[in-house]
Formats: C-alpha cells, sequence, structure tokens
C-alpha cells in the first residue's frame, strides 16, 4: 500500500504547515494570556482584520503581499494598543470581565467588518509566485504552504528569543504577579501592557495576512480561529512560547493526519485531543509554573 | 476628628519657617478604601536621613499611612510631598522614581519568578545607586544559595529578605518598612537593625513600622504611635521611653 | 389589546385587515447565511418593484426579520413574525432546521408559509407549508443516474455533515446505485468549521475512484474547490456536485480551480426564455449580480403570492391565501413553468451544468437536461 | 513506641531537587504539650509542617497520629482525624466575612450534608459557635467584615481562629504571632495556655518570648535537620542555638527596654 | 449574638439577619408580582420571550452555580440543558406528556450525564476546567448531530406534543398558559438554588472559590464538593432543558452548541457574578437584546450585545445586581463624596 503512505506523508507535512499557522495564531493569545493574565477573546478579531487586509490588498504581485504585510502590521499594532486601552481600566477584575469585555469588542467589531466586506467567504489568492502546486512526495502540494512552513518556523524561532530568552519575560510575569509592586519600583506597567498587548495583535493580524490564503476571511471565522487558538495554547501550557508551538504542531497533526485516518471521527478529535492532554495534565504540555 | 497631641505639630498651611525642609512630609491626610475612611486627617513629617517608627496596634491603619504614600492607595484628601514635590494621586511609579522605596507587609514577592530574576528586573527598574546585586548578596547571603528558586518556593524569612533585598534595590532616598522583621529569625532581625543604620549613614531616610518593639527603638530617633486612623503621639524616642505609661495606654502592652 | 390571555395581542388590532397585507420575509440577515439571505430579499423585492409593490392587486407591506444562523434564532424571528406583527403569510428560511422548528407555528397558526430555499426531505405532510425551491435530495438525485452511466469506475462522496448533506448523498444513490454506480467511499466532514480538506482529499484520492460527488454550499464550497485544485485532484478526478458548489458569488472565490466542475440544479441564469431575460436584467440592475437560484426562487414564491393573493380576492385571510396557493396549477418561472407536487414543492426539469469560462469570466453552463423530478 | 505519643515522625525528608529541606527527622510530640520548633530562616520548619500535616508528600519517612500510621493519608483526611493547621501566610477566604471563614471550619465538624430540613436551626448554632471563637480571637468586633477588608494582623488572628474552630487534636500553628500587635501577641499567649489540655500544639516561632512563654518542649532545626530537642531552659542554654538561630553576638543591648 | 458593621464598609456577604428584611420582602413580591401579569399585559410575541428567558435564567442560574459561586468558570453546560431538552422531548414523543415525568426524567438524565462527565472536568480549575467543559459541550453538540434515529441529526426533533400538566388534561398550546408552567417551575428551581446556597453546603461552595486549599487544609474533600456542584449545576441545565422543549416545542443541536453556553455565561456576567437573581436578570437581558431588539433592529443581534457586554462591563463593574454604590457612581447625586484630592 505504497499509496496509502504517501497520502499520509503528505497529509504529516500538511499538519505541520497547518500546525505552524495556529502556532502564529495562537502565540499571541498565549502571551497576552499566560503573561499578561489577559483574556483576549478579541484575539480571532485581529486574524480576521489581518486576513481581511490581505484581501485587500494582495493583489497577486509581491509588493502587494508585502504592502499587505505593513499594512497588516499597522492594524494589529492599533487593534492591540486600543484593545490594551479597552481592558485597562479593568486591572484586578478577573478574567470573566476581560472575556465578556473582549467578546463584546470581537461581536462588534465582527460585525463591522461585515457591514464592510461583506457576508462571503474572501478567498485570497497567495502571490503568483507562490500559487502553484508543486510535486511533493509523488503528489501535489501548494508552494505557499510549504513557504509559509518557512516562514512561521522563523517567526516561532524570533518569539523565543524575545520572549522566553530576555528579561522582558520576567519583568511581565512580575506585572501579572503584583502589579502595584512593579510599579512600586518604578516601572510603568501601562508600557507593558501596550508593549505585549501591541506585540501579541501585532503577531495575529500578521498571521492573518500570511494564513488568509490558507483560511480565508468571512463570518465567523474570528470565532474559529479563537476557539482553535484557545485550544493550542491550553494544551501547550499557557504563556510558553514552546508550549504554544508544541500544542499548535500537535494539533495541526490531529486535524491533518488523524483525519486522514479515522474520517469518520473528524468532529471529535480537536476536542477530544484536547480532553486527553487536560485530562492528564490539566496545567497543559509546558506549564510555566503560576501561583 | 483629629486629636492629634503633638506639641506643636505643625498644622496644614502654619509653614516652619526656618526648620530643613522635610524628605517626606504628610498633611491632613484623609484615605481608606472603596468609601470607607481608614485615616482621619493624619500629619506626619520625616527629616532627612532620619528614622521615623510608625507604631500602632494591628488594623489602626499604618500599612494604609505607608500604602497611601506609596501611591497605591489613592488619598481622598490632603497633602504628601516628597522632596517638597506634591505627590498625592500620582502613579507609583513616579513616586517610586522621586526615591521612594518599599518594603511591603506580606512580603509580595513575584511568585512565579525566580529569585535572580527579582534581583535582575529589580536591578534594572530601579535607580542606579550605591545598592548592587552583590552588595545586597553579601548582606544577605542566604539569598545567594537560592537564587534559582521561585518566589513561592522560599521560605517565608528567604521571602521577606528578598523583598527588602529588592527594595534596596531601587536605590531609594526614602525608604518605606513595612513591619521588615515579620518572620525573620532573631539574627537576620539584627542585621535589619544594621542595614537601617547602614542606609541611615548614606543619607536615606527612613519610615519604619514595626510591631517588634524592641527593634524599632533600637534604629528610631523619632516615634509616631496611631490609634484608630489618627496619629495620637508623635515624640522623639527618648521621650517616648519615658512616658512609659502612655505608650501602655496607645499600644496596649 | 389585553394581553395574551386577556384576549388581544400586540402589534395591530382589529382595523389590521384593512391595511396593506402583511407579508413576512424570514431570511437570515447575519451569521454564515447572510448572503443566501440577501439573494432572496433581492429576488423578492425585484418581484415586487416589477408589480408597484402589489400583489393580487393588494397594497402589500413585507415586514423582514432576521433568521440568523441557527433554529433558535430563526424559530424566534418566525415567532415574532406570527405574533408580535400578525403577517398574513411568510416566505423566506433558509435553514433545514429552522424549517422544522417552525413548522408546528404554521400549522397551528394557519398561516401559509411559502419557503423559498430550506426543503428537509422529511417535510411531506404539512398543510400550510410550501417550497419553491426544491427538496434537498433532488439535485442528488437528478445527477445520480447521469454520473453512473457517464463516469467509468467507481464514485468517492464527500459532504457536509449535516443534514442536507445527508439528504443529497442518498437522494444521488437512490438513482445512482439502481444505473449500475459503484460507491467507493462516503466520508461526511465537520460542518462547520472545516478548513482544510487535505486530509478528507488525500483519502479521495488515494482511493481510486474516477470521480468524486460533493456538497458543499458558500464559504465551505470555496475552500473545497480550491483544495481540491491544489492538491491535484483536479483533472484525475472528475468532479460532480449538488449545484450549490458554484451558485453565486462563490464561483468568483473559486476562481480558475472550478473550471470543469459539473453541477445540478434547477435553474441557471443563462436559461432561455423570456421571463428569464426580463428577471436577469431586472436582478442586474439592481444588485449587479447574476441571479442565483436562491433569487429565482424567492422571486417565485413572490409570484405564487401574487397569484394566490389574487385568486383570495386580494383578502388579508391567510386561511383564503392557503387554500388559493394549492389551486395554482402551473406557474411561469424564469427556470421554465412549473406545478406543485403532492408535498408542495415543485415538480420542475433539471440541469446539468458546467463551469466554463465564458468571454474571460467564470460562468455555470448548462450543458443538458437531466430530467423532470417532484412527480413521484 | 510511646502510645501517648500525639505525634510521632520518623525519618521524614522532603527533598527539592538537590535542595534537602527537610531531612531525616525524628523527633515525637507528646499528648497535650505545648512544643514549639525554632530555627533559622529556611530550616525547613514549615516544610515539615507541610509534611505532617499532608499538603507535601514526603520524599520517606513516616508520621504517626495518635498511633496510627497516617503517612498515606490525604491533607483532608488528617485534618478530619483533628490534625489542622494554620498557614505562615494567611490563607483566608477573602470574600467571605470573618464569621463565615470561621463557620466554614465549624460547619466541617458538624457535618454539612446531615439533616439539612434542620437547617435553620443548626445554622444558629453554627454562628453561636463561630462567635465564640471570633470573640476568643479578640476578633468579634470585626465579624462581619470580609476577610480581605481585614488588616494584616487581624488576618493573622483570623487564620488561627478558623483553625481552632475544627476543634483539632493537634493544632500546628506556623509563626501565628508574626505580625499581630504586641499586646495581641500577649493575649495569644493566654489563649494557647488556655487551651484544653488534650489539645496537643505544635507551634513555629521566631519571637522567642511567644516560645518560652508557652512552650514545654523545643525542637531545633537547622539547614533542615533535626538539632535538639528539649526543654526550654535545656535549649536556651544550648550553644549550638545561640550560634545557629540567636546570631553569635550578645543581644541583650539591644533590647532596650523603655524605662518604667 | 453580636453583629456589628462598621458603617460604610460594604458588606456583600450575609450575616444572620437582625429583623425581618422588609425592604427585601418588598422587592420580591413586586418582581412576583409584575411577572405574574405579564400574559395579561403583553402581547404574545413578548410572553414567548419573556418564557424563553426564563427558561435561559434556570440555565444561567446553574452556570452561576458553578462560576459565580463555586469559582468554576464554565462553557460546557449547554451540553447538559441539550440532555435535558432532547430527553424531554423523546419522553414526550414516546412516553409521557406530563410535565412532571419530563421535568424529573430530564433532571435525572442531566445528573447521570453530569456524574458521569463531572470527574474528567474537575481534574481541571480555572481555565482548564473552562477548556474541558468546553470540549465536554463540543463533543455532546457533534454527538447529538450526529445520532441521527434519535436526535433527528441537525435537522432537529420536532412534533413534539405539548406540555399536560395534570393527569387527562389538555395539552398547553396557549403561549400564556406555557409561561406560566416555565415560571413556576423556574421560581421552584430559584428556591431550591436559593435555599441550597444559604445552607452550608452553598457557603462550602464559596469557600472553595476562595481558596479550595484552606479548605481542605480544614478537612473538607474538595472534589467531592466540585463534583457535587457540578451533578447540581447539570441537573438544573437539565430541568432547563425540558423546560425548552416544553415550550419550543422542537430541540435542535444548536439549542446546546457553543453559543448557548457562551451566553449563559455572559448572563451570569451582565447580571452579577455570584448573584442567583443577578443570573435571572442578567439572562433576561440577554434574550430581550437577542431575540427582541434583534428582530426590533433587524440582522444586528450580535451588534447588540456586544455593545450590551461593553457597557455593563464598564459602567456595571459588578454586574447588573451589584451593591448599589456602582448605580451611585453612576448617576452621582452628591459630588462630596467623590475622591478628588486637594493639594495645599
Ligand atoms: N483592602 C482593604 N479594603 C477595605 N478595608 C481595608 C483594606 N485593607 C485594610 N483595611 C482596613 O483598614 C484598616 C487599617 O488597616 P491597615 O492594614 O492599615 O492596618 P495596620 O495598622 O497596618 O494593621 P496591622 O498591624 O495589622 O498590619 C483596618 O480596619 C482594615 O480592616
Ligand atoms: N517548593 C519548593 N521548591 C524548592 N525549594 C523549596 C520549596 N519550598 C521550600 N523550599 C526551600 O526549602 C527550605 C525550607 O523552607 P521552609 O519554608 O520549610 O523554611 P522555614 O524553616 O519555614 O523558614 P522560615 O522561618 O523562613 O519560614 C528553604 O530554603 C526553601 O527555600
Ligand atoms: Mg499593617
Ligand atoms: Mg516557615
Amino acid at each position: 500500500m505504497i499509496g496509502w503512505f504517501d497520502a499520509h506523508l503528505v497529509s504529516m507535512v500538511d499538519g505541520v504547515a497547518y500546525g505552524l499557522l495556529l502556532f502564529t495564531l495562537a502565540v499571541g493569545l498565549s502571551l497576552v494570556f499566560g503573561m499578561m493574565d489577559v483574556l483576549n477573546l478579541a484575539h480571532g478579531t485581529l486574524y480576521l482584520a489581518g486576513a481581511y487586509t490581505a484581501y485587500a490588498l494582495s493583489d497577486g504581485s509581491w509588493l502587494g503581499l508585502l504592502v499587505a504585510l505593513v499594512v497588516g502590521l499597522a492594524v494589529g499594532l492599533l487593534g492591540g494598543g486600543l484593545l490594551a486601552a479597552a481592558v485597562a481600566p479593568l486591572q484586578g477584575r478577573g478574567h470573566l470581565d476581560q472575556a465578556a469585555l473582549t467578546l463584546g469588542i470581537m461581536l462588534i467589531a465582527g460585525e463591522l467588518m461585515i457591514m464592510a466586506f461583506g457576508a462571503e467567504v474572501l478567498p485570497t489568492a497567495p502571490p503568483q509566485a507562490l500559487a502553484d502546486s508543486i510535486p511533493l512526495l509523488g503528489n501535489s502540494y501548494p508552494l505557499y504552504r510549504l513557504v509559509f512552513i518557512g516562514v512561521a518556523g522563523l517567526l516561532a524561532a524570533l518569539v523565543y528569543l524575545a520572549f522566553e530568552r530576555s528579561s522582558i519575560g520576567a519583568l511581565v510575569r512580575a506585572t501579572v504577579a503584583d502589579r502595584d509592586m512593579v510599579r512600586a519600583m518604578g516601572v510603568d506597567t501601562r508600557k507593558i501592557l501596550f508593549g505585549v498587548f501591541g506585540f501579541g495583535a501585532a503577531l495575529a493580524a500578521v498571521g492573518g495576512v500570511l494564513g488568509a490564503p490558507i483560511i480565508a476571511p468571512g463570518p465567523g471565522i474570528d470565532e474559529r480561529v479563537l476557539v482553535l487558538s484557545l485550544v493550542v495554547i491550553v494544551i501547550g501550557g499557557l504563556g510558553s512560547v514552546r508550549g504554544a508551538l508544541l500544542g499548535a504542531l500537535l494539533i495541526g497533526q490531529v486535524q491533518t493526519l488523524g483525519v486522514a485516518l479515522v474520517p469518520a471521527y473528524a468532529p471529535f478529535l480537536l476536542f477530544g485531543a484536547m480532553l486527553l492532554v487536560l485530562a492528564l495534565r490539566p496545567q497543559g504540555l509546558f506549564a510555566v509554573g503560576r501561583a | 476628628m483629629t486629636s492629634t497631641s503633638r506639641p506643636g505639630a505643625g498644622r496644614p498651611g502654619e509653614g516652619r519657617p526656618g526648620e530643613a525642609d522635610p524628605i517626606l512630609s504628610v498633611r491632613g491626610l484623609v484615605s481608606g478604601y472603596d468609601g470607607s475612611r481608614v485615616l482621619h486627617d493624619v500629619d506626619l513629617d520625616l527629616p532627612e536621613g532620619g528614622v521615623l517608627a510608625l507604631l500602632g496596634r494591628n488594623g489602626v491603619g499604618k500599612s494604609t499611612l505607608v500604602s497611601t504614600v506609596m501611591g497605591l492607595v489613592r488619598p481622598m484628601k490632603g497633602s504628601i510631598t516628597v522632596a517638597g514635590q506634591e505627590v498625592a494621586g500620582a502613579r507609583p511609579d513616579r513616586i517610586a522614581r522621586l526615591g521612594v522605596g518599599l518594603v511591603p507587609q506580606g512580603r509580595r514577592v513575584f511568585a512565579p519568578l525566580t529569585l535572580a530574576e527579582h534581583l535582575d528586573i529589580a536591578d534594572r527598574a530601579g535607580r542606579k545607586g550605591d545598592w548592587t546585586k552583590d552588595r545586597v548578596l553579601e548582606l544577605l547571603p542566604r539569598l545567594g544559595e537560592r537564587l534559582k528558586n521561585r518566589g513561592d518556593q522560599l521560605s517565608g524569612g528567604e521571602q521577606q529578605m528578598l523583598a527588602i533585598a529588592r527594595a534596596l534595590l531601587t536605590n531609594p532616598t526614602v525608604l518605606l518598612l513595612d513591619e521588615p522583621s515579620d518572620g525573620l529569625a532573631p539574627s537576620v532581625v539584627h542585621q535589619v537593625a544594621d542595614v537601617v543604620h547602614e542606609v541611615c549613614n548614606a543619607g536615606m531616610s527612613v519610615l519604619i513600622v514595626e510591631q517588634n518593639l524592641r527593634l524599632a527603638l533600637s534604629v528610631a530617633d523619632r516615634v509616631v504611635v496611631m490609634q484608630k486612623g489618627a496619629v495620637r503621639w508623635d515624640v522623639p524616642v527618648d521621650e517616648f521611653r519615658r512616658d512609659r505609661a502612655k505608650a501602655e495606654e496607645l499600644l496596649g502592652i | 389589546g389585553g394581553g395574551t390571555l386577556g384576549g388581544g395581542s400586540d402589534g395591530a388590532d382589529d382595523s389590521a385587515s384593512e391595511g396593506p397585507i402583511k407579508i413576512g420575509l424570514l431570511v437570515p440577515q447575519s451569521g454564515v447565511y447572510k448572503s443566501l439571505g440577501d439573494d432572496m430579499k433581492a429576488g423578492f423585492e425585484v418581484y415586487l418593484e416589477e408589480h408597484d409593490n402589489m400583489l393580487g392587486g393588494a397594497e402589500v407591506e413585507v415586514i423582514l426579520a432576521d433568521e440568523g444562523e441557527t433554529a433558535d434564532s430563526g424559530k424566534a424571528a418566525a415567532d415574532k413574525l406570527v405574533k408580535q406583527d400578525q403577517v398574513a403569510v411568510v416566505t423566506g428560511v433558509v435553514n433545514s432546521a429552522v424549517m422544522n422548528g417552525i413548522v408546528d407555528l404554521f400549522e397551528t397558526s394557519k398561516i401559509p408559509l411559502v419557503g423559498s430555499n430550506a426543503s428537509p426531505t422529511t417535510l411531506t405532510d404539512a398543510t400550510y407549508i410550501w417550497r419553491t425551491s426544491y427538496v434537498n435530495d433532488e439535485p442528488g438525485e437528478a445527477l445520480g443516474a447521469y454520473v453512473a452511466e457517464n463516469v467509468d469506475g467507481g464514485v468517492y462522496f464527500l459532504a457536509a455533515d449535516y443534514q442536507a448533506g445527508k439528504d443529497e448523498v442518498s437522494g444521488f444513490k437512490k438513482t445512482f446505485e439502481p444505473a449500475g454506480g459503484e460507491v467507493v467511499d462516503e466520508v461526511y466532514t465537520p460542518f462547520p468549521g472545516t478548513t482544510n480538506f487535505q486530509p478528507f482529499l488525500a483519502n479521495a484520492q488515494s482511493s481510486g475512484a474516477a470521480a468524486l460527488f460533493s456538497f458543499y454550499a458558500g464559504g465551505a464550497a470555496v475552500e473545497f474547490v480550491k483544495q481540491y485544485d491544489q492538491f491535484g485532484l483536479k483533472g484525475e478526478i472528475d468532479h460532480y456536485s449538488a449545484g450549490f458548489l458554484t451558485e453565486g458569488g462563490v464561483l468568483q472565490g473559486q476562481g480558475d480551480s472550478a473550471e470543469g466542475t459539473f453541477t445540478a440544479m434547477n435553474y441557471n441564469y443563462d436559461l432561455d426564455n423570456e421571463l428569464n431575460a426580463s428577471f436577469v436584467e431586472a436582478y442586474l440592475a439592481k444588485t449587479d449580480r447574476n441571479p442565483t437560484t436562491y433569487a429565482m426562487a424567492s422571486y417565485d414564491a413572490a409570484k405564487v403570492l401574487d397569484m394566490a393573493i389574487e385568486a383570495a380576492g386580494g383578502e388579508s385571510d391567510s386561511e383564503a391565501i392557503n387554500t388559493a396557493i394549492g389551486e395554482i396549477s402551473e406557474i411561469e418561472s424564469p427556470r421554465g413553468t412549473w406545478s406543485w407536487s403532492d408535498i408542495g414543492t415543485p415538480v420542475q426539469m433539471w440541469y446539468l451544468r458546467e463551469v466554463q469560462e465564458v468571454d474571460g469570466e467564470l460562468t455555470n453552463v448548462v450543458i443538458q437536461e437531466l430530467g423532470e423530478l417532484g412527480s413521484d | 513506641m510511646s502510645d501517648q505519643a500525639a505525634l510521632r515522625v520518623e525519618g521524614l525528608s522532603r527533598h527539592f531537587g538537590s535542595l534537602k529541606a527537610v531531612e531525616d527527622v525524628s523527633f515525637e510530640v507528646r499528648q497535650g504539650s505545648r512544643h514549639a520548633v525554632i530555627g533559622p530562616n529556611g530550616a525547613g520548619k514549615s516544610t515539615l509542617f507541610a509534611l505532617v500535616a499532608g499538603a507535601l508528600r514526603a520524599t520517606s519517612g513516616r508520621v504517626w497520629l495518635r498511633g496510627d500510621d497516617v503517612t498515606s493519608l490525604s491533607e483532608h483526611a488528617r485534618a478530619r482525624r483533628g490534625l489542622v493547621r494554620t498557614f505562615q501566610h494567611s490563607s483566608l477566604f477573602l470574600t467571605a466575612t470573618a464569621r463565615e471563614n470561621v463557620m466554614l471550619a465549624v460547619q466541617r465538624r458538624h457535618g454539612v450534608q446531615a439533616q439539612p430540613w434542620r437547617a435553620v436551626a443548626r445554622r444558629r448554632v453554627l454562628v453561636a459557635e463561630a462567635d465564640a471563637v471570633l470573640e476568643q480571637l479578640f476578633l468579634h468586633h470585626r465579624a462581619g467584615q470580609t476577610a480581605g477588608a481585614l488588616s494584616h494582623g487581624e488576618r493573622r488572628q483570623l487564620e488561627v481562629a478558623v483553625a481552632l474552630a475544627t476543634s483539632p487534636s493537634v493544632l500546628l500553628l506556623d509563626e501565628p504571632a508574626a505580625g499581630m500587635s504586641h499586646a495581641d501577641t500577649q493575649a495569644f499567649q493566654e489563649i494557647v495556655l488556655g487551651l484544653p489540655s488534650d489539645v496537643t500544639v505544635l507551634l513555629v516561632e521566631h519571637d522567642l518570648d511567644l516560645v518560652f512563654g508557652v512552650a514545654d518542649q523545643v525542637t531545633v532545626m537547622q539547614l533542615g535537620q533535626h538539632l535538639l530537642t528539649g526543654p526550654p531552659e535545656e535549649v536556651r542554654a544550648s550553644d549550638a542555638v545561640q550560634k545557629a538561630y540567636l546570631g553569635a553576638e550578645d543581644t541583650s543591648e539591644l533590647f532596650l527596654e523603655g524605662p518604667g | 449574638m453580636s453583629t456589628a458593621t462598621t458603617p460604610g464598609m460594604p458588606s456583600r456577604a450575609s450575616s444572620p439577619r437582625r429583623s425581618f428584611p422588609v425592604r427585601t420582602a418588598l422587592l420580591v413580591g413586586v418582581v412576583v408580582a409584575i411577572l405574574l401579569v405579564v400574559p395579561w399585559v403583553f402581547g404574545t410575541f413578548t410572553v414567548m420571550t419573556v418564557t424563553r428567558a426564563l427558561v435561559f435564567a434556570v440555565l444561567a442560574m446553574s452556570v452561576n452555580l458553578l462560576t459565580g459561586v463555586a469559582g468554576m468558570p464554565t462553557l460546557g453546560q449547554a451540553a447538559y440543558f441539550g440532555v435535558g431538552a432532547y430527553t424531554g422531548a423523546l419522553v414526550g414523543i414516546h412516553w409521557s406528556e406530563l410535565g412532571v415525568v419530563q421535568l424529573v426524567l430530564a433532571t435525572l438524565a442531566g445528573v447521570v450525564a453530569a456524574v458521569l462527565t463531572g470527574p474528567l472536568a474537575i481534574r481541571g480549575r480555572g481555565v482548564a476546567f473552562l477548556m474541558i467543559t468546553l470540549a465536554i459541550g463540543e463533543i455532546a453538540y457533534s454527538a447529538a448531530g450526529r445520532l441521527d434515529p434519535v436526535t433527528g441529526g441537525t435537522d432537529g426533533l420536532s412534533g413534539i406534543p405539548p406540555v399536560v400538566v395534570a393527569p387527562g388534561g389538555e395539552g398547553l398550546v396557549n403561549e400564556g398558559l406555557i409561561y406560566y408552567y416555565v415560571l413556576a417551575v423556574a421560581a421552584l428551581a430559584y428556591v431550591g438554588v436559593h435555599v441550597l446556597l444559604r445552607s452550608p453546603f452553598g457557603l462550602t461552595l464559596r469557600g472553595m472559590r476562595d481558596n479550595e486549599s484552606r479548605l481542605r487544609a480544614v478537612g473538607y474533600r474538595t472534589d467531592s464538593y466540585a463534583l457535587a456542584a457540578y451533578v447540581y449545576a447539570g441537573g438544573l441545565a437539565a430541568l432547563a432543558g425540558s423546560l425548552w422543549t416544553s415550550s419550543q416545542r422542537f430541540v435542535a443541536p444548536g439549542d446546546m452548541g457553543f453559543s448557548i453556553s457562551a451566553l449563559a455565561l455572559l448572563a451570569v456576567i451582565v447580571g452579577g457574578v455570584g448573584s442567583m437573581w443577578g443570573a435571572c436578570l442578567g439572562a433576561l437581558l440577554v434574550v430581550f437584546t437577542r431575540d427582541y431588539l434583534g428582530q426590533t433592529f433587524s440582522g444586528h443581534a450580535s451588534l447588540l450585545l456586544g455593545i450590551l457586554f461593553v457597557l455593563t462591563v464598564y459602567l456595571l463593574p459588578q454586574g447588573v445586581a451589584g451593591g448599589r454604590a456602582q448605580w451611585r457612581r453612576l448617576f452621582p447625586q452628591d459630588r462630596g463624596e467623590t475622591k478628588t484630592v486637594t493639594p495645599v
């Protein structure tokens, strides 16, 4: 059964591409949640905003993609800034209030985007040069997804270095643990809030620009991206870049290889996998120990 | 509401021309939590280079006063000046940058951070000065043995030492100590006394809240006793020692 | 009025019958089905505009209600139309689950519902429910025999995992198997929520099937068709589908990937008849788009109401209108002439279409007739 | 094996990685005694308490409660047998009132579910008992206040109240007086002395006035190890203790009492 | 016994009542009176909307029991709601049209479902619990869509006979009567939960929310309490589900979807976490916004909900049922109390 094996090998590769896409979506949420302790349910909205940006600006040329990336970055930073400003007055009020607020923002922004872009799913073409499929292990595979694996891998490395290998991370975690004490040391914690939020949001929006050819923008995508991201970061362990990567790759495989193996159980795989992980390790695979 | 029995205490607005301006000065302070007032019209002066001991029974508002000075509790009324600058209602980080450092009650170490990370961020965040990581580790060698422990994996006393080290690393000019000896073994309590003497010699001013009367009296040059949110007695330490009856009455010794 | 138990009710009072006839238009204006709702709304309005806002010689007032995404939201909207706005008749409904959920409401209120899309196969014995669209399993049924005869080898089924998808597949098999077709496998993809079809397509590809029969609509249709191309199935395995796959705006999104896809549908905007020509023209003028089957069915619903209200004497009398609907024998429609089946759905012609590039634009082109369905 | 020992630990160890926080500690606490544990910061006293109470699993060693081996019992099971501790960092129900904090302890003793139809009458009993304990710890005037609104010292008092309200047979107190005012510490000393003689108290404290004011036995720990156990006089006289704990220098001149 | 409270200190928790709470009794009386006259004053659609809101209120109470009281935020209660709804529907179709029978069996089914899934759910706390319950909800949702022979698949289960109150009686078809049926059951549920919360068990759950490890140290087997709360909540959600079937006479998987769980959780937040009448009020607000305003401003239900959530979070930090202080802050009568600092 060579054919069988070949087909599943491609599924595995696709699982990596899909997993890395999930990583770019999820890692910002993980940082904002795990490090800032802010549950930002409007995270999917940022992806959607990035994806719509890609739809509106990319015209199949490299320049189009570049412009979309720059604008997407700006959109993300702006969105992150606005969200940070929105949740700032909620400090110390717990996750539920944050959830209600950001979910409210997600609903409002979602509807505004539908008004602007209509209710259709808007498929977005990758740059012409990457639009084709190439033979891979005897099967046809879209070139864009292969390139995406590389780019997202790079992004993952960057994020890892920025947060797990520098003392920014320690300051951010300290702020979560006891904001007042950090302020009493002379640190303006608002800067940290805006910084981390902007960074996480920019990642999500850039993820949206890059991911649009894979998960196209449309109504309801914000919610789906949010749920996928939540699953990924909870499996991986909140606030851990490594965890988000591992969780994303795991879910990527579950959603491709797993589905290919037992298509009849496809709707149960995602949440089944999460249940399994959480039942065994409620704190996630890579828990950043937290009080 | 106010019944300060301070002889010659400066009432707000009276002014005391000629005297050197205190580094920290509190006038007519009203403060508390969410509608409930804890402090009623508190006046207090900390002279530059001085050590002021703030005493009182549980729940009289000592920590509330300290927190209000640090900017962690918003004052409802009154004035707080640090080195001549009005800071009432200012954000804590601004107050910290003016040179106020805090060892809070209950330690408040950062549970998920390692001890080393604590020192690291305090060193970066605070002002530069005499106190460096090496120096605090020399002062509190126990900390050096626990650098990799997370905040919540330290013993109570170790946490208290860390809280002191963290505050020193920000090189404040005014040090607020809220029950620094809490949970420390007697030998370490001596060290705290030494530290207070040392920082004073270096020109720092200290406001210390203490239940350990021995420690408080051994370091302070002035004593303020609070009762029910108001200052009842504000005297030089010698005068305090002379009037044991009054001390007993106010502190319930 | 004196409240629900006081004998009265909200909305209009006894004088209601003197105003314009109230018609409820129940279509999604939010959520994933919004674009279908937009088409249906436009189709209905085109008919009204052509007839000076009169149906059957009577002034009408169209009251819009948002069906939303779920049975729950659709049911609440229907409740409002019937109980609060006290409409004489309702049209629209995209979602089959909504249709099932509101059957009781219309049957007990004795108000006719002229549905213009949703059409579960289980709905067979209602008195007040009509549908100008089709029955959910008919597109498949229309295609089954044709595929069995024209494809050399087995067929793989991939459909969205909800009732309509299952109906479509079983409809297909109803004519496919008797005609000697061979089923390779039958797989349902989670709906909604599947954006990556790679694993399903990979399985289909390695199954050795000669053709694929699929059922997708909306956003999923776009993704499915594009990935069908990207993962190299296009050109290797023929693709047959229920017409929704390439109907309306989705086709633009699919781009070249859709070329060569065969679908079955009860309508195409290029049908050659006079009524269709004027409909397409009016619809284009209004919306800048070519009409879809959704718009056409809604246009026909308006026409059915037009005829029925006229027969009922232009009165706002739900019972009379319902009876009159049943008595309509033939409806001239952009799709051609059709009539009611026993269960209140159209007896109509089905067409095989292929996606082709015409004048630089991708469109569905009718290839041949697949025969009439609905009479049995 | 002495059966009259209220609590006995044998070879108890707990390692955190390479750190031996508690290493091979054995000693016993007599029934009804007031037994203090002292030692420098980080000596392992709180860890020892956590091991005895069952909140931490021991790396090795055993714990006996009145002759029964309870090493394998969970924390709540040990608590039900009367082995209850207070926490060095106040651990309270912050949004509940002081009274409710204590009631949680009281009602656990009475059983939560039994006879729900008598809820009202029983509630009165529970409230009365809780108030009595609050009164005992000078907190009755704060009964209706949420624990989160109490000052540090008041929380320390409530911390003890919650433990006392379970009617423990062996009470582990981890620095109960830290943060209590001088006056309240003295009063607390009276409370401990006044506890019924069938209550065994094991006490960690750095306030030596309190330790020597109440203890009839003192255990000294250092670097995770058991240094010695003995009557207060013996411990006070020990050179090793002086060095390890009190600091090398003579301390008397620091403790200048105010004249009077 | 002394009940000294410092004046001016907010005291959310109950202390023993000093005297008969006249104001509370008055308030309860007014609310009950309003609820009773609804079908006589309002039109059918309004009554139906309030009926849905009442059903939703019971679900919100169940969510609140876990989230607000025991501190275990859940996104899976719609699963038990669905179990109850389908059980009620199946009992109604195949066995008995009697309301009591449906309610009891549906509740039992919910309890059984919660007993089976609870041990898994309570392995986590906080976010982990939230996500486990989300997974349970989603899996149940998918399963409902797939079990065609039992549940009617994604198109739902219709043809449910009207519920009968007394043996031999007529089925309830009039919306006003259905309203009273739902109101009566919801009121019973409310009283039940209220009593439960004022019992030692309720206090224990609040203790769990505040500080589970201390509770363990005092001798509580906290996992048992978490499970008990979960089972109670499951039963309550299923009860709501049965009411849903009786009032809608139709069930589809969408009724047990993520959005129902999420809306119930949001209703609790809007109402004021931990407060039962807050949860009910929140449910009323959410359903009214979605079904009533959402239809009035056709197609903008989610926009309106979004605005509702944002506004309540900012303006009423403790929810609609929160203390009077926040309302006063919203509509200041005297400026004397504001926290302005007057520098000297
Ligand atoms: N967060 C808070 N919310 C409401 N009230 C508070 C809060 N913190 C303290 N209080 C109240 O304010 C009063 C003063 O508390 P504060 O902590 O200032 O006392 P303290 O003098 O430091 O006492 P201790 O010696 O016990 O530390 C107390 O009555 C306390 O109950
Ligand atoms: N979870 C942990 N992981 C690693 N090390 C720990 C952990 N908990 C405690 N320790 C270490 O174990 C040693 C003993 O701690 P313990 O809290 O028992 O000390 P203690 O005697 O109570 O001290 P103190 O008087 O300061 O409270 C300390 O050095 C502490 O740093
Ligand atoms: Mg204090
Ligand atoms: Mg300790």
